[in-house]
């Protein structure tokens, strides 16, 4: 006989203000099979746990339903709490009281029975549930860590540090990401490179580290402990063993106007090229879109100046397998295309560049060494307007949300103008400051009191080139409630900080969740900011949602602590949500085995004392089953069922919502 | 101008549809939990009954909730390509092609039975969906199994 | 040589040469058509074949007493050969247990293998002609209104007494523990039999999808008159429309339910 | 299109009559009869939502609702404001039906909102499509042209359709088809000062002037403009733009109609270039 346990928890008043508990739990306790039945205010807090704990033991129950948030939430806390009262924790199952109620809506009369059902399709579920033991399967201890900018380099150097393998896949022929771009970093003003490329060169050279540049994740297979990653290794057509990076080649590549990606434009490659000096692989790779020999089949002159015989233009692309046991995602982001904004120029206009651009600028290994010249003439500009919040806050046209890092960045073009560019006029137009963190905002007013930069409060509505080579900046003064016009000689955009394209795909890939904006989704935004819904995906950096270096140098380390804290363990438990097949009405006719997609049910012969086979019916591999329920659903005679899924719950779930028990009110079928 | 007297009717009468909706834990159940914490407000008339996968979803669990007096049934799981089990809603769409193709070719009417692909992230088209069957249920009237052609009075 | 000649000469070689235990085939009774499982070679002249042989004798692999007797030998017109080669994908069939004594339209293929089979019903089967008065029928039914179909409908399963004699007709219904004798838990409602009957026909069309090859053998055997095959046909429509699916030609054919491709049908789906 | 429905408000019988004179001419030529709706009233134009919000509705309602019942299913209104009102009330009906009801309350009259209402760049484009294009002779060859939109024929959500409000392209392919050259330039949604040309003129002349010194210092020989207002404002305001030490040389002011009037050889005095304040007529001489 069934001895249920139903706890009602009030989440404060986040259940109570809209589910009357008291007679839910009155409710309950009349259910059948239903001993014992209570409300809390906080049944996840420890005296409410110990609540259950507590009376799983007195009232010797069977199973126990927890009326709360939804089981994503606190699944794990009160099956741990029920273990320790010595039930099997699955035996105890959640009622998603809160989520799919409470907050959904707000009649009190109708959300209380709702509740009412909902605690009674679980009472119904847990009085067929099976006391399920967890199976362990092996752990690769190997990570995967997918983009090669600070974050993934980070990421990477910590879970080698910590003794164990890393694959480290960039797409790009290089290491660093957006970082070896920047010239100086807020708020100390270090200079980027000289921080970045040790750790570029350390992830290279790490006994540890597999570094594998011009590189892309194809597709993702497995689980965690286990997954299969096939990585496709583009051709680069200079053979990475033979190249000693001396140049020869691309200081006598013809194809020369080329628009840096590095330098944003800025300045011209070669068709055989390293993105910039820093290189990590200091190798080049061609560009298969512009190499004469490749598009046309006529040059081929690196080939013949190149000492080592390096290039090989037969070189194709290659797929590789990986197995790991955790994967680090640090995919990072892009900046928004202001084309978008037409009023802005619509990105025709040559000295309306972005905050990248401005950073190459001031590079002193960018394409002006250090110089701030604009684009369209090399003029040295006197007046820069540097435009806050372009895309971002912008539902319309750009983002929603706020970029983060602009306030900053452009606290500090200003500055670095002003030290550059001596009696130059900086106007910052911004909408708010947003300097919080440490150090941030006296690195903004510094930028204001002691380097001169002009702060506007307000949007600028119209930017265009004037006839005498003029930017012209529209916009309106709302501290002094004035529009002003700033006759400028160059136009920064403060673009906002957008996800990649291609992260849907990979996540998609992963089955990891991503928010409206395509940043990938964390498991919790407060308590699990690091891991993703998937288990052993972790994520770091900018492709979680906009960051600045040290933030997300401080995710990529959480990520690897997460990595190191699986591998700790050889094996890992898994939930046993596996399939079932009865042998004696499986009638064999092999439509699970077909679609099952882990391939996990095959063929099994039933012998008879003799060992002759008597009858083939199909089994199930509990270490390949990973518990969809597929198979069940395609057995005609349904010989398949799901543990914790069985056919017989769901049913009794489903009889739990019928006319004589919904709490819909239905004068009409009365 | 009969339909119009019908929903009237339903009106006059208080009729609230019982919908049963059969959800994957990893898209459609997260949606659902999205617009709790988005705080979305949407029909109290739709029960979850969650699943591992729609792969797990078995048409005739359709027909057992029918028999167990739903006015409606949604099935609802991830967009193709985003399932956590990489192909269990391929293979559940197919089955509902022909499924859906079926009972409506046997006089069940199409306002009673739903398919839909929530993602985790579509809080509020979970909300409108919930919203728009419960409209057209409600204009549909009370269901009887044992005699769709005549509603439960 | 008569096609039914042929035949008798056929089955009665194979019965002498022990290549079949068994010929299943079809034989006059009273004026009808009724199965007939042969064991003597002498009995051969007691077969017969025409239009009226509904059954179909596919269905008898299942029984043990038959099974018991493999390697045997089956007549079959097209729709029977396609429920053998769909039974021997669904590995129902042992490998040599069956050879097919092949009538086609107006012409006897003699007596083949199942590899054979599939390959002639590809060469020379492979569009059979519609139905025509069936396919009237079913759009009959499809352009009734919602709730003159629901009608229509429910007059039709209030005749099914549930006893299952479509089951026992059709050779896809191989299942020992047929999903309406499963009790627990129960999926076919005995206790309320308009609840039962509705989602006993329904099933029994759906688990077909894919798989039935419109011999017409249960609704032939429905002591009630139940048109099945319109429901029968609606799936195959389905299935052929949407999935470009047709059984019974391929020994590796993969199962329609149980398969999937990523740019099937999705504009039902909200 | 064998006919369209005529809305010519009040600007095109007074102050913009070249352009109502235009249009018909380039519809006669193009064979398109132009039905003009039958008792319209004014459109409310900007003094009427300024007034009250029903006023501003029931005014335009009226005229979609004679248009409806005089079995018209598409209207031009080749005043920018005429078509901006009418066009933004038979938006704001379309989102909010119980408004529909309301106004047939108050003006007595139904209207299922069924009449469609074109403007003039957008018209002028269709029977270009139509087969105008192919009866333009190009005299006007090479001639700079800029663009200006002003403000009702650039924005309005749902009111000016098929064009990026911050880079409408509309008119440019017209002109293109006229065979002259548009030029690029950075004032064609500028505000030329509008309805202020009586409360503040000294505005407009500060505004309009901003706009000629753009399309002057962009290589512009005249400016093209779809809106009588914008016209007006550009065109009459270039004396006291001189008086006021804003402007040294005239640029002629055209309508698109008249644009592709001249370029279709129909004789100036026809389409009204000579009622100009600033000499239009010198563009006819050189394509004469």
């Amino acid at each position: 006989m069934a001895r249920v346990g139903v706890f009602i928890c009030h989440c404060g008043e986040n259940i109570a203000r809209t589910v009357d508990v008291a007679a839910a739990a009155a409710a309950a306790a009349k259910m059948p099979g239903v001993v014992y039945s209570a409300d809390y205010k906080y049944m996840c807090s420890d005296p409410g746990q110990q609540l259950v704990r507590k009376a799983i033991a007195d009232h010797k129950l069977t199973g126990a339903v927890v009326a709360a948030c939804s089981p994503r939430m606190h699944e794990n806390t009160f099956r741990r709490a029920a273990a320790a009262a010595g039930m099997n924790p699955y035996l105890l199952e959640m009622a998603n009281v809160r989520e799919h109620c409470s907050w959904v809506h707000s009649d009190r009369a109708a959300a209380t029975a709702k509740a009412i059902d909902l605690i009674r399709v679980m009472v119904e579920k847990v009085k067929r549930n099976r006391g399920l033991r967890t199976i362990t399967v092996p752990v690769e201890p190997t990570a995967v860590v997918i983009g090669g900018g600070i974050a993934g380099i980070q990421a990477a150097l910590d879970i080698a540090a910590g003794g164990k393998a890393v694959v480290l896949i960039e797409k790009s022929p290089s290491l660093g990401g957006h970082m070896a771009r920047l010239s100086e970093t807020f708020p100390t003003l270090d200079c980027s490179q000289c921080i970045l490329t040790p750790r570029m060169v350390e992830a290279a050279n790490h006994p540890n580290i597999t570094l594998m540049t011009s590189s892309e994740v194809e597709s993702v297979g497995g689980f965690v402990g286990n997954f299969e990653v096939t990585v496709r290794r583009k051709a680069r057509y200079v053979d990475p063993a033979k190249c000693t990076g001396c140049g020869e080649c691309w200081s006598k590549c013809p194809v020369k106007n080329i628009p840096s990606e590095f330098d944003a434009g800025l300045s011209r490659r070669t068709a055989i090229y390293r993105a910039s000096p820093q290189a990590v692989p200091n190798q080049p790779v061609i560009d298969a879109r512009h190499c004469l020999m490749l598009t046309k089949g006529r040059c081929g002159v690196c080939a013949k100046v190149c000492p080592r015989g390096a290039i090989n233009f037969k070189d194709a692309d290659e797929l590789v397998k990986v197995k790991a046991g955790a994967i680090v995602l640090a995919t990072g982001f892009e900046l928004w295309d202001h084309s978008a904004y037409g009023e802005y120029g619509g990105g025709r206009i040559a000295d309306v560049i972005d905050g990248f651009a401005f950073e190459r600028l001031a590079s002193a290994s960018g394409p002006t060494a250090g110089e701030i010249r604009r684009p369209s003439d090399g003029a040295e500009p006197k007046t820069v307007v540097f435009v806050q919040c372009c895309g971002s806050r912008d539902e319309k046209a750009g983002v929603a949300y706020c970029s983060k890092i602009c306030c900053m960045y452009t606290a500090k073009h200003a500055m670095l103008y002003a030290h550059k560019v001596h009696g130059g006029r900086a106007v910052v137009f911004y909408m708010d400051v947003r300097s919080a963190g440490k150090g941030y905002d006296e690195f903004v007013r510094r930028a204001i009191e002691k380097d001169g930069a002009e702060y506007i409060r307000g949007r600028v509505s119209k930017i265009y080139r004037r006839a005498d080579g003029k930017i012209m900046v529209r916009g309106s003064d709302t501290l002094a409630g004035t529009p002003v016009a700033v006759e400028a000689d160059m136009v920064v955009l403060a673009d906002a900080v957008t996800p990649r394209p291609d992260a849907r795909t990979l996540a998609r890939m992963l089955g990891v969740a991503y928010d409206a904006d395509g940043f990938f989704s964390e498991a919790h935004p407060k308590l699990r900011p690091v891991e993703t819904a998937v288990a052993g995906v972790y994520l770091a950096g900018a492709c979680q949602g906009p960051k600045d270096i040290p933030e997300s140098v401080a995710q990529a380390s959480a990520a690897a602590a997460k990595t190191l804290g699986l591998f700790a363990r050889p094996k890992l438990e898994r939930e046993p949500i596996v399939a079932r097949v009865n042998r004696i009405t499986c009638a064999h006719c092999r439509a699970c085995i077909n679609a099952c997609p882990y391939k996990a049910i095959e063929d099994f012969n039933i012998l008879d004392r003799s060992g002759k086979v008597i009858r083939v019916v199909a089994n199930v591999n509990e270490g390949l089953c990973q518990g969809c329920g597929t198979c069940v659903s395609v057995c005609r005679s349904k010989s398949v069922d799901l543990d914790g899924f069985t056919d017989e719950q769901v049913f009794l779930q489903i009889a739990a919502l019928g006319p004589e028990e919904s709490g819909v009110k239905s004068r009409g079928s009365s | 101008m009969e339909k119009t007297e019908t929903i009237a009717e339903n009106a006059r009468a208080g009729f609230e549809p019982r919908i049963v909706a059969f959800v994957c834990n990893w898209c459609t159940y997260a949606g659902a939990d999205l617009a709790g914490t988005s705080r979305l407000q949407y029909a109290p008339n739709v029960r979850i009954l969650k699943l591992p996968c729609t792969g797990r979803i078995d048409p005739l669990l359709v027909l057992k909730a029918f028999e167990g007096g739903a006015d409606a049934v949604l099935v609802s799981g991830c967009h193709p390509g985003d399932c956590h089990y990489t192909s269990g809603n391929y293979h559940a769409r197919r089955r509902w092609s022909v499924f859906g193709k079926l009972l409506a070719f046997a006089g069940i009417d199409g306002r009673r039975l739903y398919f839909s692909w929530v993602s985790a992230a579509e809080g509020q088209k979970f909300a409108d969906l919930i919203n728009s069957i419960t409209k057209e249920v409600r204009s549909a009237g009370p269901f009887d199994p044992v005699n769709p052609a005549r509603r439960r009075t | 040589m008569s096609i039914v000649d042929a035949i008798r000469a056929d089955a009665a070689g194979l019965l002498q040469t022990g290549r079949a235990k068994l010929v299943l085939g079809y034989r006059n009774r009273q004026g009808r058509r009724a199965p007939i499982l042969l064991a003597d070679a002498a009995g051969a002249d007691q077969l017969v074949y025409d239009a009226e042989c509904r059954q179909n004798l596919a269905a008898y692999l299942r029984k043990p007493e038959v099974r018991q007797q493999f390697p045997v030998a089956v007549v079959a017109g097209p729709p029977v050969m396609r429920s053998l080669v769909m039974l021997s994908a669904e590995s129902q069939i042992p490998a040599g247990a069956v050879t097919v004594l092949a009538v086609g339209e107006n012409e006897y293929h003699g007596a083949l293998d199942l590899a054979a089979t599939a390959q002639l019903l590809r060469e020379k089967y492979a569009d059979p002609a519609p139905d025509e008065e069936l396919l009237r029928r079913v759009r009959e039914v499809a352009a009734m209104s919602e709730e003159e179909r629901a009608a229509f409908w429910t007059e039709q399963f209030s005749k099914c007494t549930r006893c299952h004699a479509c089951r026992s007709a059709c050779p896809g219904c191989y299942c020992q523990w047929c999903i309406s004798k499963r009790n627990v838990p129960q999926w076919i409602s005995t206790a309320d039999l308009s609840h039962g009957t509705f989602a006993w026909n329904i099933t029994r069309a759906f688990h077909h999808a894919g798989r039935c090859t419109l011999c017409g053998a249960c609704e032939a055997a429905c002591p009630q008159g139940l048109p099945l095959m319109l429901l029968n046909a609606c799936v195959a429509e389905c299935v052929e429309k949407e999935f470009g699916h047709r059984t019974g030609y391929d020994l590796e054919e993969k199962p329609l339910i149980g398969s999937w491709r990523p740019e099937d049908d999705d504009g039902f789906v909200r | 299109m064998k006919s369209i429905g005529y809305y010519p408000g009040c600007a095109l019988a007074c102050s913009g009559i070249e352009l109502d004179l235009s249009i018909r001419a380039l519809s006669g030529l193009a064979g398109v009869e132009l039905c003009e709706i039958a008792d319209w009233n004014c459109c409310g134009a900007s003094s009427a939502h300024s007034t009250g919000h029903e006023l501003a509705v029931a005014l335009p309602y009226r005229v979609l609702a004679l248009a409806e019942a005089q079995g018209l299913t598409e209207i031009l209104a080749p005043c920018a404001s005429c078509f901006s009102r009418l066009k933004g009330t038979l938006v704001r009906l379309r989102r909010n039906p119980e408004m529909l009801e309301r106004m047939a309350g108050l003006t007595g009259r139904a209207c299922r909102n069924s009449v469609s209402v074109v403007n003039v760049v957008e018209y002028l484009g269709r029977l270009l499509k139509e087969g105008l294009a192919g009866k333009l002779t190009s005299p006007l060859k090479g001639v700079k042209v800029a663009a200006y939109y002003g403000c009702l024929l650039s924005r309005g959500e749902g009111i000016v359709e098929g064009e990026d409000a911050e880079n409408p392209t509309g008119m440019e392919a017209a002109i293109q088809a006229a065979g002259c050259e548009a030029v690029p330039w950075n004032f064609a949604t500028e505000c030329c000062g509008g309805a202020f040309s009586l409360a503040k003129p000294e505005a407009v002349v500060d505004l309009s002037a901003a706009v000629l010194g753009d399309a002057e210092q962009a290589g512009a020989q005249m400016i093209v403009a779809g809106c009588p207002m914008c016209h007006s404002n550009l065109d009459m305001r270039q004396r006291a733009m001189s008086a006021a030490g804003r402007r040294t040389r005239p640029m002629p002011i055209l309508y698109l109609s008249e644009l592709l009037g001249l370029a279709a050889g129909i004789a100036p005095k026809t389409i009204g270039l000579d009622r100009h304040f600033t000499d239009a007529m010198s563009i006819a001489g050189r394509s004469a």
